[in-house]
């Protein structure tokens, strides 16, 4: 029977899962597919206690419970501005998984492995305590327990793909001839050591791009798993997850107008660091305004498109933010949200924020929707958000962010910015924006503001 | 070429192609719970973790078993959990609370359009 | 379950997945090629044809195959060439060939605006 | 050796079948999308002659020279006019090679079957065979080699699903009891019986519908193969196959606004015919005109939508409408062509249609892009096509029509629609459409009615 059942099980989960993604494509069907994703792994995980390998269940319950209640707990109680460290951290979960499932299964059969299973067996270890590091120094950087400087030395990159070729080398040597068991230890050693040195390099606002990346890697160790175990399952739900990561991370580094290797080895967002240290910020006049002088305008603005970037999202502004567009809204302004794909700290972060200050989603607009629309807008309000609306882009060959699309900030009639000073965004360049003519600077904390923008736009609109 | 192999290599060649195919067609509104909810599928590594917690290959095999269960675990629940929380916070304009339109009307003149339009839609 | 069925049946479920997701990308204008496209690939069967038409199972079976190859083949060619054919025929505005642009030309003033713009684009 | 390289083969095959269809996606991938398919079938059919099992090529390369000179032939020299009925005859022999193959496999290993196998070789035969007389049907039907009518008589689906649930039946008892063998060739007769009568029913009309259908279940009978030959390339490339089959036939349904069990079973058109021989065609009054007429309006016209039919592919009218275009563009008109997605004979049609005649492809519209312009277009401009412009569709609930979404033609300030009388299009109702004022109609045949608009334009404008 259950010659049957099992396989079928697999069969079902591979296929629930895809139906799963198809669901998330829509809004309409994205809570329907999700649900379609948890049956999947219902069936996955009855076929596999079905397995009559399956001996002793003490510990799957224990583990399990407890699994459930971390899981649970951290699923209730993380804020949505916390995302992305949640996210790296559950690679790092999935990628520790799959290493130590890879270890258990070699100490398990170690003499009698086939090479092309001790292959597999091999580059699920390797990238899975790879990934497992990598996530836990990205969840580091991203929750500011690790300085988010790129901290780099020379010949660091030599370095680090010397550790991966001494390991991946290991690998090869052990499949060719297995009776060299000390290298297993190797091998796992070097790939976390490895994991560790590759996010060293790494600024803090590149770790959105490396946590999708790792998200890659991930599925691909778990595809290495179902290459081990035989498990069709597996390798579908690994080359999901493996194609989601790396679209993701393409379509970043598109966004930025960056390539891979800029992203890795890039050791980008150092000039900020230094242009901050030196002091060199250079003085040159900006109109700035007061949050009463600011609502006075916004009170007769018929348009308003609001920007929010990296520092709403730091400030926690989403709620305060919307409760201003429901002002102007009552006050007759049509108010619209325009993301930048990378603005925030993980792709898709600011729907998210928004959705959660309750801003229905076809009120938010991605740029290739809205950019055309700046041109027929009164005021475009930029909240904590600047390398994605510097018209450098467009303009100043040399600058290190020329290509990369940006919103059409500076076609609105006026264009207000919300930050807290002078300082230059993550790729560390200037903002001419700041300089036109058409430009409000309004200083401080965004939550702030907008918590000032509010009370006097309703000041001023009761008046 | 052994069948594990070449059907592997089959599977995995058409579930790469699946899932570019999908996920090219995930709109950048729902690319967070899109990871959150790739991040739960990938704990299908329990697979693998329950037969090492269950089977009988001693107790460093088991309590190696046992952790990666724990950690699949964290993922599949917190995971899915996750998933869902966010996907609960998207609306439609349409589906705002009605205390948002109640507020608006009290608001008289100058929106009525706006409140028109929310009025016809429930 | 034998692993050929499984294996099958991964392969079928996987396959129908990418077809639907890729062939509902194909727009309208494409769709007569494609259908002669797919006519071509389902000349696939001449895998099992050709392997009857060769091993030595008695006449009847040698003639059934190369029946079968023949038109497996008619399929394949075909179905090629003929999509060949089509794809050829679409072509954009800019690459028209230059005979309109010289009877445009030759047509003055109301069109100045349709000759510049094909103009320049080449 | 063979051991890697005919599995690699199959997994090569496999995958560039996928890259294939991914190319035509796009108009600048298409013909790199070909070729990819091309390399993919030479891979497999490499693959297939490296088999031991193959010790003699005579026979091989005879068929395979034969063959490969029919296909040339009719690829080099079938007018895209006659497109459809080429589609059903090559479904024909794809069918036809797929029983052919389960019959021999049937006989050569006989005795020793397993019944996964001996199921996978019955659903082949029955889907090969079925199709293959099916095709032939849909050829003569849409060759006008016999009557387009659809034959009905009273009990007919009844009698036709008796004769599939015997066919089946039978399959299913061959598979339960192998030693029944003289259940192998009436399954056999029966599926192509099954196959003719299948056809009877349905009007030449519906034959775009059905023969998507028959791609699909050829598809099927590939698949079937492929489980029955355990090949993995011939299981994809089938599932390919049944996948385009059956979403164009799902596209064409939902553009008619009919079920499947509408076009299978309805024995839709014979409205059609008797109304046709009862003479009943209403006397109202048209505005009709002449082609000097037309002319004169056409050459004040700033802007014209050119709407094409089923009747302009019968008139072989394209290269004709395509001078006029030009005649029109020169004049200084913005000229474009509106598609329906079931005008024609068959999906896509009038897009090959006029990209033969050399129409540039971004000046063809389908429905959904250019419903929208009819309201600022001076003349629509409606060539051998009728159901598809038909107001009925939008406005009454009694017309078998209802629902269909169509062409918006009527918005347009003038509408010139060409055809030879005043005879109802395939669905058999009458166009409100041809009785309003701003209609006009300039009845003849599709192409002498072009070269007279042409003759006619080119007089006026040089006057
Ligand atoms: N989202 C992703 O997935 C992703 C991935 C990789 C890289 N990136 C990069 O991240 C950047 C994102 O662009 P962005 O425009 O959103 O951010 P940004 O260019 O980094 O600018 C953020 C701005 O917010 C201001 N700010 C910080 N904290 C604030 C607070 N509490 N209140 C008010 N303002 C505050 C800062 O100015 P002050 O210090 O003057 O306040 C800063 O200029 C891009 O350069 C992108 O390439 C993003
Ligand atoms: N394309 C597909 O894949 C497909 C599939 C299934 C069903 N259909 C059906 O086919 C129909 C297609 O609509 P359609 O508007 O293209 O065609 P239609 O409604 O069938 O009308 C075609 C018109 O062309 C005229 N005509 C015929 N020969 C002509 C000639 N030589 N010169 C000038 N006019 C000629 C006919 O009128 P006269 O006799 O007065 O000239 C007829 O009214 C729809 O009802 C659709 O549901 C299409």
């Amino acid at each position: 029977m259950n010659d049957y059942v099992i396989p079928l099980c697999y069969l079902a989960a591979g296929g629930l899962f895809i139906v799963g993604l198809k669901g998330i494509t829509q809004p309409k069907t994205a809570r329907r597919g999700l649900q379609a994703a948890e049956l999947g792994m219902l069936f996955a995980i009855v076929g596999t206690l079905l397995h009559k390998e399956i001996i002793d269940f003490t510990w799957i319950i224990i583990a399990f419970v407890v699994g459930s209640v971390i899981g649970a707990l951290m699923a209730v109680f993380v804020p949505m501005t916390a995302m992305p460290q949640r996210i790296a951290l559950s690679h790092a979960f999935g990628a520790l998984a799959a290493g130590l499932v890879g270890t258990a299964e070699y100490y398990n059969h170690q003499p009698e492995i086939g090479a092309f299973t001790m292959a597999a067996i091999t580059l699920e270890v390797l990238l899975g305590f790879l990934t497992f590091t990598g996530s836990l120094m990205a969840f580091g950087k991203l929750h500011e327990l690790l300085p988010g400087r790129p901290q780099v030395y020379p010949g660091q990159n030599y370095v680090n793909i010397s550790v991966l070729l001494v390991a991946v080398g290991a690998g090869v040597w052990l499949v060719v001839d297995p009776a060299q068991t000390w290298l297993f230890p190797v091998i796992a050693v070097l790939a976390a050591a490895f994991g560790v040195m590759l996010i060293i390099p790494i600024g803090g606002a590149d770790m959105p791009t490396v946590i999708s990346l790792l998200n890659s890697y991930a599925g691909l160790s778990a595809v290495a798993m179902g290459f081990a175990l035989d498990n069709k399952a597996l390798i579908i739900a690994g080359a999901l997850d493996g194609s989601a990561g790396f679209l993701l991370s393409v379509i970043m580094c598109r966004a930025m107008n960056r390539s891979f290797t800029n992203v890795l080895f890039g050791a980008f967002g150092q000039a900020d660091t230094s242009a901050a240290a030196g002091g060199a910020v250079e003085e040159r006049p900006v109109r700035s305004a007061t949050t009463e002088e600011a609502a006075m305008l916004l009170e007769t603005a018929r348009s308003v498109i609001i920007v929010p970037g990296y520092g709403l999202a730091v400030a926690q502004a989403q709620h305060r933010i919307r409760e201003l567009a429901d002002v102007l809204t009552r006050n007759g302004a049509e108010v619209r949200f325009a993301i930048h794909p990378v603005a925030g700290r993980m792709p898709g972060h600011m729907n998210v924020l928004l959705a959660e200050a309750d801003v229905p989603y076809d009120q938010i607009l991605d740029m290739d929707e809205i950019n055309a629309d700046f041109a027929q807008t009164d005021i475009a309000l930029v909240v904590g958000a600047n390398d994605v609306t510097n018209p450098a882009a467009r303009t100043d060959k040399n600058s290190p962010i020329y290509g990369m699309p940006i919103l059409d900030v500076d076609a609105a009639r006026t264009v207000m910015v919300v930050k807290r000073g002078m300082k230059a965004g993550f790729a560390g360049v200037e903002n001419e924006l700041y300089f036109q003519d058409k430009t409000l600077m309004i200083f401080g904390d965004a939550k702030k503001v907008a918590e000032g923008l509010v009370h006097d736009l309703e000041a001023t609109v009761r008046a | 070429m052994s069948t594990a192999i070449e059907t592997g290599l089959y599977v995995f060649l058409l579930a790469t192609f699946v899932g570019f195919e999908v996920i090219r067609r995930v709109p950048p509104l729902f690319h967070t719970p899109l990871m959150s909810l790739t991040n739960a599928i990938a704990g299908i590594s329990l697979v693998g973790s329950l037969v090492i917690a269950g089977s009988d290959h001693g107790v460093t095999s088991t309590v190696l078993g046992a952790i990666a269960v724990t950690a699949s675990t964290i993922n599949v629940v917190g995971g899915f959990l996750i998933t869902d929380r966010m996907l609960k916070m998207f609306k439609p304009r349409e589906a705002r609370k009605p205390a948002t339109a109640a507020k608006v009307a009290a608001n008289g003149a100058g929106t009525s359009a706006v409140v028109a339009s929310e009025g016809a839609s429930r």
